[in-house]
Formats: C-alpha cells, structure tokens, sequence
C-alpha cells in the first residue's frame, strides 16, 4: 500500500524522525490559512501516488500566503500521470541555499534477502535513475531484519556516503527509518532529500513510504490510510476480489492462474503484435465464480478489445473456467471475444461445455500462443 | 535417487488439519509420498486421515524419524512454524503459504542460515528452507512434498526443473513429459521477495545427482537469482542448462501480482539476466516449446 | 522502578494481555460506584508496593456493591508491611472454581545472561517459595533477548508445564509478556496467577512488573508511574542524591564508595556484633558535598546511632572526604558518632584535617574491623 | 606476561573526548599503557592529548594495530560501542560504563558471544568483552585498560586477582602489595546482572599463565557466578584459589545498588557459594586480611 507523503511522514514522526510542521488542505482557502498560521515560507506540495511531481509543477514554493494561495490554485485539480491533485501538503519551508540535500532510504531486497540501506551524498533526484546512471554513488549496507540498523552501522554508511553534518544526528534518522520499516512492514521507506540544515540537524523534507500488503493485517491503525479514490478503480475492485491486478496501457485482456503464467502470457500477446491491457492473476484453484468475477472485471476496462485467458490447470479444473465463462455470457456481461487456452484437469468436460454454448465470442485453443495470436487478431481489427 | 527428496523421505505437516493441509495431505499420500504425521497446535492427540496429530514439531520428531516438514499454516503462524521445524532439526522444510508478511521471512531465513550452519558444523546434515509462496518440490514417480499435480510427475525422466512460478512449472513439467523426457526433481522455489532457497542453491544439487542429465530454469524478471544461477553455471556446473524468463515485456518499475516481480534501477531487467545467461552460454528459450526443442538437441 | 498492580496491567494490556477491567479508587464511595458500573462481583485489592497483601487481607471478594464498599472500608488505610493503603484496585471478578490458576513470569537471570521465562501450573504461591520447595516445578527457558520469545518456544514451555486451555492463546500471552518486557526494559515481569477460564482462554489477575531504573531514560511516558510517597523517605531523598541506598533495620549507619566495599562494611558490622542501618554507596570519585550529604542523609534516620564510614580511595581522595565530614559537623548536621575508616590517595592529608577539629564524634582507623568495632561499640551503647 | 594484556597491548580508548574518556586516557598513559587512539563518532580528525581521534573504530584498526579497545561512552550509546568494536574485530573490549540498561547489556553479550564463536572458527584470536559497570584490567607495570589507582599495581608479582566489585580489588590488590606478593593480572569482571566474561573464563587463562602461582577471587551474593567458579576450579584448575564473599549478611531479596546482588529462591545465597567452594576446596576468607594470610600459607 502506497502511501501519500503526508501519511509517510506522519509515521515517521512516530518513530522520531525529524520533519517539518505541515498540515493538509483541500481548498486554496486552507492553504491561505496554513500559510498565515506558520507566519513563514511554505511549500505546497500535490499528494499523488505518481513519482515526478515536482517536474510535474506539482511542488512549489512559495513566500506569502497570498501566494501560497495561488500556487495552490494552479496545483489543486491538476492532472499529474493521469491523477488528479485533489489535496496538498502545506510544509514549513527551509532554507534550501542553506544546507545540503541527500538520500536515505530502505527497499526490500531479494538479493540480500532482507532490507538494503541505500544512502547518497546525492539527494532530489529519482534514485531510480541514480541507480542506472552511477550505482557506484550509492551505498548499500544489508540491514540485519532480526536486530535492524544499529547506530554504529549507519554512522559508518552515512561516513562512507560522505555526509556532513551531525553524525550521530543523521545515524539516528537512519536507525529510526530501519525501526519503522521493521515494524511497519515497509516494502520502502525513503527520505529523499534528507536536508541538513546549517546546524549540521538533518530533516525529512519528503517521505515515501509503502507497505507490505502482506501485513496490513496486524496494522489495523494504518487502514485508514488506505484512499480508495486516489487508485484505479479497477484496481480497487480487483483488491475486493482478492485479485492480484496492474492496469496497463494495451487492448488485450490478459487472466490467468499464477503470477508466472500472468507474466509469460503478457510476453505472449506482445509476440502475437498486441499490447496487454492488465496483468490479472486469479490465483489457484479458482472456480467459476472467480472466473466470472474476472471477466467482469476486464470486460469493464474499455481499454480492452480482446480477452486472452491462458490457464494451466493443476488444482484449477478447465470446466470450472468454462463455466465462468459461459456465465458471464449468459448474463451479457461477455461482449467482447474469449481467445483461450485452458490446458490440464477436466480439458476435455471443459470442450463439451463450450461446444454446446457455441458462440463466436469464445474460442478455445490448444496452445497459448494459438490463443494469444486470435486475440491480437480480435484486439487489432 | 533424484534431489532432495525421494522415496524413502518421511514428512510431516504442520497445518495438517486446516482445509488446505488436509487436501493436499491426501493428495501427496495418493502421489505415494510417506507422511508420518501433522502438526496442530492444540489439537496434538488427535488422529487425521489415520496420522496421528501433534502439538508440536518436537513432540512429532520424538516419535518419528522426520526428514521433512510442509507447511501449510496460515500467513500469521507461517515463519513461526519454519522457526519451529529449523530448531527441531529438521533438514528440508518447504513452506507453501502464500502471503506471509516480507519481514517474518527475511527473519526466518536468516535464522534459518545460521541454523543451517550450526548444524552443518556439528556433523548435521544442514537445514533447508524451500519456499515461501512455492508450490513444493517432487521426485518424480518417488515423493511429492508439494501441491502439484500428480499426474504429470508420476514417471521418472532425467530432466532437472526449477522454476520461481508455480503454474509454468506445471506446463513446463507436462510439455517435458509429453516430449516423452519427464522430470528427476522439481523444484518450485518460490515467487517470494525473500525466499529460503535460489536457484543457485539447487544447481549444485542437480549437478551432483546421476539421475539428471539436463537443467531446466524458469525464471522471471525482478530480483538477481537468474544472474546469481548463471555466475555459479558458469564456473561450476558441467551439465548444461536451458533457462526461461518470464515477465520480459512487463513494464519497467510495475509490480506483477504477488511475484514481487519488479524491476529497480538496472537490476532484475530481462537484458542482464540475458546477458548473463549469454555469458554463462546457457540458451535462453523465447517460447514454453522452445525449451523442449533445446532440451532436445541437447539430451539428443 | 517496582510498579503497582493496575499500572503493570495497564502496560502489559498495550502488548495484547488480556486481562479484567478495572479500576482505581481512593474512598470506599469510589468503590461502592465501580462495582455498579461493573454490575457483577469483583474484587477489591489493595495497591501497595509489598509482597504478600493477600495474606495480610488486602484483597477482598465482594458480590455486591455493598460488599465491596464494606471491604474497601476495610482495606483502605490499611497497614501492610509498614505502608499504608491509598488506594485500591476494584476488578471485574472471574470465577475462581471455573477455571485453573498457573504463574508466568520472566527475570533477569544472570546465569544465562538473558531473562529467563518461568512457568508453573501451580499459580498463586509466592515463586520465591517454591523456587526453594520445589525448583523441579518451575519450567524455565531461556529467551533470546534480540529475538525476543518466538510461539512456537511458548507453546513448548506450556505443553511442558502442563498447561491446560487453548495453547495457542496461552501462548499468544507468553510472547506479549516477553514482548513487554525487552520494550519496556523490565527487570521483572510476572502474571501470577495466570487464570484459565472454562473456555480455555487465559487472564492476567495479577501484574507485577519492576522497570529497570538505567532505561528509565527511554522511557518518559512511564516516568508518571513513580509514586514517591509508596517509597521510603530517605530513598527517595538518596536517589535524588543519585545514591544507591537501601534501608534496613539495625542501628549502624554505613557507607562507603562501591557496592562492594559496602557490602562488604554490612558484613563487618554484623561481625563486630551490631547491625546496619543502612546500605548507601555513594560511587566512585566522591567529593567532599557527596560526603557532606551522605552525612545528612544517613543523620535523618533515627535508627542510626552510630556511623561507619569505609572507603578505600582510589579515585576518593580521602581529604575530600574527611572534609564532607567537618563540613556535617560545623553545620550541625553530624550529631552522631562516626567511625571511619580511609584508606589510599590524601590518607594524610585527611588525618591532619581532622586532627585540626579534633571532635570526639570523629574518630579515624587504620583498618575497617577497627572502624566497625568502635561504630558497633558507640551504636550498641 | 600475565594474562589478556601486557607491555605490547594496543589500546584506543571509546569516549577519548568525554570526560572520563579523558582523564582515564591520560592515567592510563601515566601508567605505562599503549593508547594508540581514540574514537568519538562526529569529533574525527581531531587530535586529543597528542592522539588522533576517530569517527569510527574501523577507521582506527584500518590506521593502527588495535588489541583492545576500552569504552567511557555513556549509557545510551554504550552496548552500541561495544558492537561497533567487536564488528570491527577487536580481541579484547573493555566497558567500563555504568548504568547500562539490562536489555542492551543482553543483546551485546549474545551478539559478541556469537561474534566470538564466528571469529575463532575462522582462525582469529576470539573477541572477548569484559565488564561492563567494571573497573578494568591490569598487568602490574606493564599495562593498564581500567580505572584503577596505578600505584597498587606499579610492581609484578604473582598473585592473580579477580572481582566483582571494583573498590574491594583496589583493597585486596594493596593488601596484596603490602605484603609483598603483589598481582600478575587483575581482572574486574564488573557488577552488573548481565557483563561479558565471568570467573569461569578467567580461571582458565590464570591456570595457563607461567607468571601467576595463585588466585584471589572476590565474590559476591547473589548470581551463580561463584558457583560456577567453584565447579570450573573443582574440575580443571591445578593452581589454588582463595575466594572472598561480600554481602554475606545482607537481607534477602534486597537489592544491593548496582551490584545486582539479589538473592532469588535458593540461588545465589552465602550458603551456596560456601557450599560450592567447599566442595572444590577453595578456602573461603571471612575477611579481606585473611585472604592474604591464606595467601601466604599456599604460596609459602
């Protein structure tokens, strides 16, 4: 779960992390309010869940309330990577000219098996791109998940990544950030820039953090995070359905059982000369119901032109996806064409069930690559 | 003989009387694999499809010779039983649970290690964690410790599988049996971020068994295990090895569905992983079928 | 820092702990309130920082509202061990005959360097007592203090304790205790009696939970739990002199710099035929104000009849000392005897400050047994 | 050569900048000791009473040989220093800090045990952490890593002496003097319920030490320490020992400052250490001036 700046910082303040004041606000009026409250500079900053904000126009500075005001104006109800801004963050703002701006932040890490420390003299920019361009910048330290980050460990990071300023001040931000990704179950959390101000104090200046679905469940306190209207509302739905779902930018529906298959079958439909519309896994041993769920789901993206079902059934029976399917014909939620290949259990009950349909919507192949190509074809026409 | 398990393996199964365990315990007793007991919490005495139920791990393993556990507890308890069945000293423990928290396993395999090494230490035969998220593993036409189907594993070939996702394991599996090859073992490591065994830790083991002549790895984009596989084929291994990559057209920076399949800075990308693979000479199959073909002029 | 009942319960129940409602009160009227809010029996329990109040009739079943006002009436001003009474627990009360009592409780136990959790399916008995009767009983095991009690470990000690009831959940409270205490740094953290109710689910109708006074620091939100009048006055006043002092029951006061070598001085003055006073070492490197209100403070207790001093200066300078002394006698402080003895750095220079006073309360050895004798003698006159 | 340090020990100093740091640093020197350098995170490059200062304990063992390292940090960052020394692979660590939190104090000593078990494996000379809430440790006029008076320990001879209390080894060290016997290492192991290294690990290094003929250990009530010095000397040592047992009037279960002398159940009480060095036929000294009369009469 991705979460909004102002909520990535709020957690952070919990476990000491040092930010700014900031507060929320949904109207230029609010932020007018915020300004004058503070009695100093602010920054108005869009919350959206998309990278780039700042060279979005997403980001702005500003001296008085009265431009803060504007400012806002132009940033509420802005279109940033198809998001709308519908709020901002209104921030104390720091005296940039002042201090040095660096990166600290903490990614699971599937090659070191737990969290990588990631810090770098270099701050602001996409570490992403960093991460291409110059990894021999960045400083890596394997975090210990069952003792976290220990103090002598991030003055040692934060040394070879040559930080100034306090040392003991920015180690502690360090250890706080590991102590909230452990005990938060953070997929990331990263503060970029971490400011140093004149003092040698460091300071949060942004916060991106998001967490581990997996664990949501014993974080109860941190569902209210959770904004329905700032995701995909297919996303949304499929999270309902317990769905594994990604919207993409193609025509070709794509489902199936397993993320592997998902994965191979997108690779699939871009050989066959389509794009896919979505990465859909309904998981194993799914029943027609699912199934059903499934289409419906794609069937109401209008981006697709075309569904591709490609099934491997171990414990998934093919006559249960059948049967998904030929429901949602019947209950004319199926209107555009099946291409499929549904291979395993049941295959031959399966053929029977479709044969006695016998509609030109939904066709059935033998191998995936059959399936993908007649659903380029549909997809393309 | 085959990896890691064959027909001789005794296991147990921690969550036996959950709906899952219970299906599965069937189904692999069915495969001819020989379960001994399940572990419950709280339900120890009770007897189970005619095994007989535990408390514990420990209580199991004073009773019987346990060279195996599976474990098919629910997300909140899965580590834990990991941790249960590593400090019972049991040697292989595949975890099967899907969605358990990333840092209960980053913990549990990093116990696990040092368990591991311990034991190893002190003349043991190690402890291994497959898994999480995995569909098991199987010695064909010997053991299943997994929840695969059984009938594309039921006759014995000489083609070592191992593969990040569960569904193209089984398609792979079958396209191998239907070429008329068939598989020694198959190993599902698991499509966790963090997962107890990679893909460089069962080469060795394929290498060194005689009833494996060739390697098939499926992987995926995301992550470093393929480039790590190919670094170890390329200095280690003498049998060869036809790999496959999922996920090659995904887009950049998107996370695919539990696989944790995803892509930061330039690792993970399908261009290392091809690079790496062209360096270690391993060919990369485009295609499912194109593997067999591969395994084909190799195995003649 | 021992903590009563009800605050021990209020921590453990931020960890999970399931224990009964309850609440505090200081008149009977207040209990009288509660137990008809309550609308069932309780149980009313005096909160006092002594061992053993059940015994002396601090804790008392009540079925009714009336009841329960009738026995705070009682409880409340009683005296136990030496305190009084303030106030009083009033809890919701569970039925004893119903259910099985055990204890679970977790120590710092230097012998494993670790805490070491106990368990036993004897509840309510004092541990003290049966870890001397029956040591066998008591289940222990100790807990990785990085990794803290895992449930399979908890689930091993109940099994093996024969603990019956939902293992699970039992359990579950075993990991929240071990929990609490690495978070909390406590020296003790106790649940006896552990009640198990009908349903197998267990309850916590105790608490009893000492925080380790050198992590006090991190823990600030606690620091309102100290009470300072439930404490003796002069340990009150000797912490705020940063001293260790414990009192006891002779008529010697004693101190010296070091655990040790007070301890050893306790020894002494036993050997020499009378009894401390006191414990109070007053630290390493002692200057002559330290010295000075050591004086006021063992002179304030009315026990004392005689004062030994025992230091051994290394870092001490003896002259320091010998003028903390002057200084409590020409302040009028020093009233009673003190025998003492000085040894190391400025012996000399000691000796000729006190030669200069020349005052027969103030009488220097060379040895401590001579020190002790002459205190003893002074004391037991 | 005595035990743990000698004339050729390479010390830097944890907290050279703090106070104590300081002024133990320039005693320390006084004596005769080989501080090298000191370490305060944040003060690196400064130079201190003729020392470089460091930010980290890996940049002093990259610039110099390090044999030990003695800590001043205060509580809060104490345990920390200590990891951060045995990280850095340091032998020998010496906390001298008082008022460690318990928990911290846990976690270190397991972490350094575990430390230690990895680097002797592979060959090196161990890590050893002694205290905290200690004195330090001296060899008579060659080295002092400790808070001691130096003159006490000026001269060698061939008493060795340890401790739990850090003014009762000053006295038993001068009584020792005195008499013209003299220590070849004192060892105050510290007071703390949870320190590094406990009597038992310093028997064996005294029994093994050519330059030490005899040894004075003075205990405490409360722990088991005692008890098991008594098994360890019952079962391995060939030297003789005398012990001292402070505390032995004190009330039960009250807690003694911070000595930790607390006496809980049957363990730990005056009578079973009495009974346990009885069983070893260790001479328990009622006083301090009996321990040297004992002294004497053993080593003539």
């Amino acid at each position: 779960m991705k979460l909004h700046e102002y909520q990535g910082k709020e957690l952070l303040r919990r476990f000491g992390v040092n930010v700014q004041d900031g507060k929320i606000a949904y109207t230029p009026d609010e932020v007018r309010g915020i300004a004058q409250e503070f009695g100093q500079a602010v920054v108005v900053k869009a919350q959206v869940h998309v990278g780039g904000r700042g060279k979005a126009g997403g980001v702005k500075f500003s001296t008085t309330p009265d431009k803060a005001y504007e400012n806002a104006q132009k940033i509420l109800g802005m279109d940033i990577k198809g998001l709308t801004v519908k709020k901002v963050l209104v921030t104390k703002a720091v005296d940039i000219d002042k201090g040095v701006e660096y990166y600290v932040g903490l990614i699971v890490d599937r090659n070191v098996q737990s969290y990588t420390l990631m810090a770098c003299a270099e701050g602001g920019m996409e570490i992403e791109e960093l991460a291409v361009e110059r990894p021999e910048a960045i400083i890596r330290h394997r975090i210990d998940p069952i003792t976290g980050l220990r103090p002598f460990e991030a003055r040692a990071v934060a040394l070879k990544a040559g930080f100034k300023g306090n040392l003991n001040k920015i180690a502690t931000m360090m250890v706080q950030l590991s102590k909230a990704c452990l005990e938060l179950d953070c997929n990331l959390a990263e503060i970029n820039p971490l400011f140093v101000d004149e003092n040698g104090d460091p300071i949060a200046l942004d916060a991106k953090v998001d967490l581990d679905d997996n664990a949501l469940y014993r974080h109860q306190d941190l569902m209210h995070f959770r904004e329905l209207e700032a995701e995909h509302p297919l996303e949304i739905e499929a999270s309902n359905y317990g769905f594994a779902y990604v919207k993409l930018d193609g025509n070709v529906g794509v489902l199936g059982n397993g993320a592997g298959i998902v994965m191979t079958s997108l690779d699939v439909v871009n050989r066959a000369g389509a794009k896919p519309a979505n990465f859909l896994d309904i998981g194993g041993g799914a029943k027609a119901e699912i199934v059903f769920n499934a289409i419906k789901l794609v069937s109401k993206d209008s981006d697709v032109k075309a569904i591709f079902i490609n099934i491997f059934g171990g414990i998934t029976r093919a006559d249960e996806v059948a049967k998904g399917v030929i429901q949602a014909l019947h209950e004319g939620i199926l209107t555009k064409p099946v291409r499929m290949r549904i291979a395993g259990t049941a295959e031959e009950e399966a053929k029977a069930l479709l044969a006695e349909v016998n509609s030109p919507l939904i066709q059935m192949y033998a191998t995936m690559f059959e399936a993908a190509d007649a659903a380029a074809l549909e997809a393309n026409k | 003989m085959a990896i890691l398990v064959n027909k001789d393996t005794q296991v147990i199964v921690q969550g036996i009387t959950g709906r899952e365990g219970a299906n599965h315990t069937k189904a692999m007793r069915e495969f001819g694999t020989q379960v001994v007991a399940g572990v419950t919490p709280g339900k120890g005495g009770a007897v189970h499809e005619g095994l007989p139920v535990y408390n514990s791990v420990a209580e199991a393993t004073s009773k019987h010779q346990v060279d195996c556990s599976i474990i098919f507890v629910p997300p909140p308890g899965a580590a834990d039983a990991v941790l249960e069945a590593a400090h019972a000293g049991i040697p292989l423990i595949v975890l099967i649970t899907e969605g358990v928290p990333t840092v209960d396993m980053m913990r549990a395999v990093q116990e696990v290690k040092a368990l591991n090494a311990v034991n190893l230490s002190s003349g043991g035969k190690g402890i291994r964690l497959i898994g999480g998220n995995c569909p098991g593993l199987v010695s064909s036409g010997e053991c299943k410790i997994g929840i695969m189907p059984n009938k594309i594993y039921s006759s014995k070939g000489r083609i070592g599988l191992m593969s990040r996702s569960g569904t193209l394991t089984y398609e792979a599996a079958k396209l191998l049996v239907d070429a008329g090859l068939g598989t020694s073992t198959t190993v599902g490591i698991g499509g966790d971020p963090i997962i107890g065994t990679t893909f460089a830790d069962v080469l060795p083991l394929f290498e060194a068994d005689p009833d494996t002549d060739a390697i098939v790895l499926i992987g995926e984009i995301g992550g470093a295990d393929e480039e790590a596989a190919a670094d170890y084929i390329q200095n280690h291994m003498k049998k060869p090895v036809v790999a496959f990559i999922s996920g090659r057209s995904a887009p950049k920076g998107k996370r695919m569905g539990h696989a944790g399949a995803i892509i930061m800075g330039n690792v993970g990308t399908p261009e290392s992983k091809l690079a790496a693979f062209a360096a270690a000479n391993v060919p990369v199959a485009d295609t499912m079928p194109e593997i067999i073909e591969m395994i084909k002029k190799i195995v003649g």
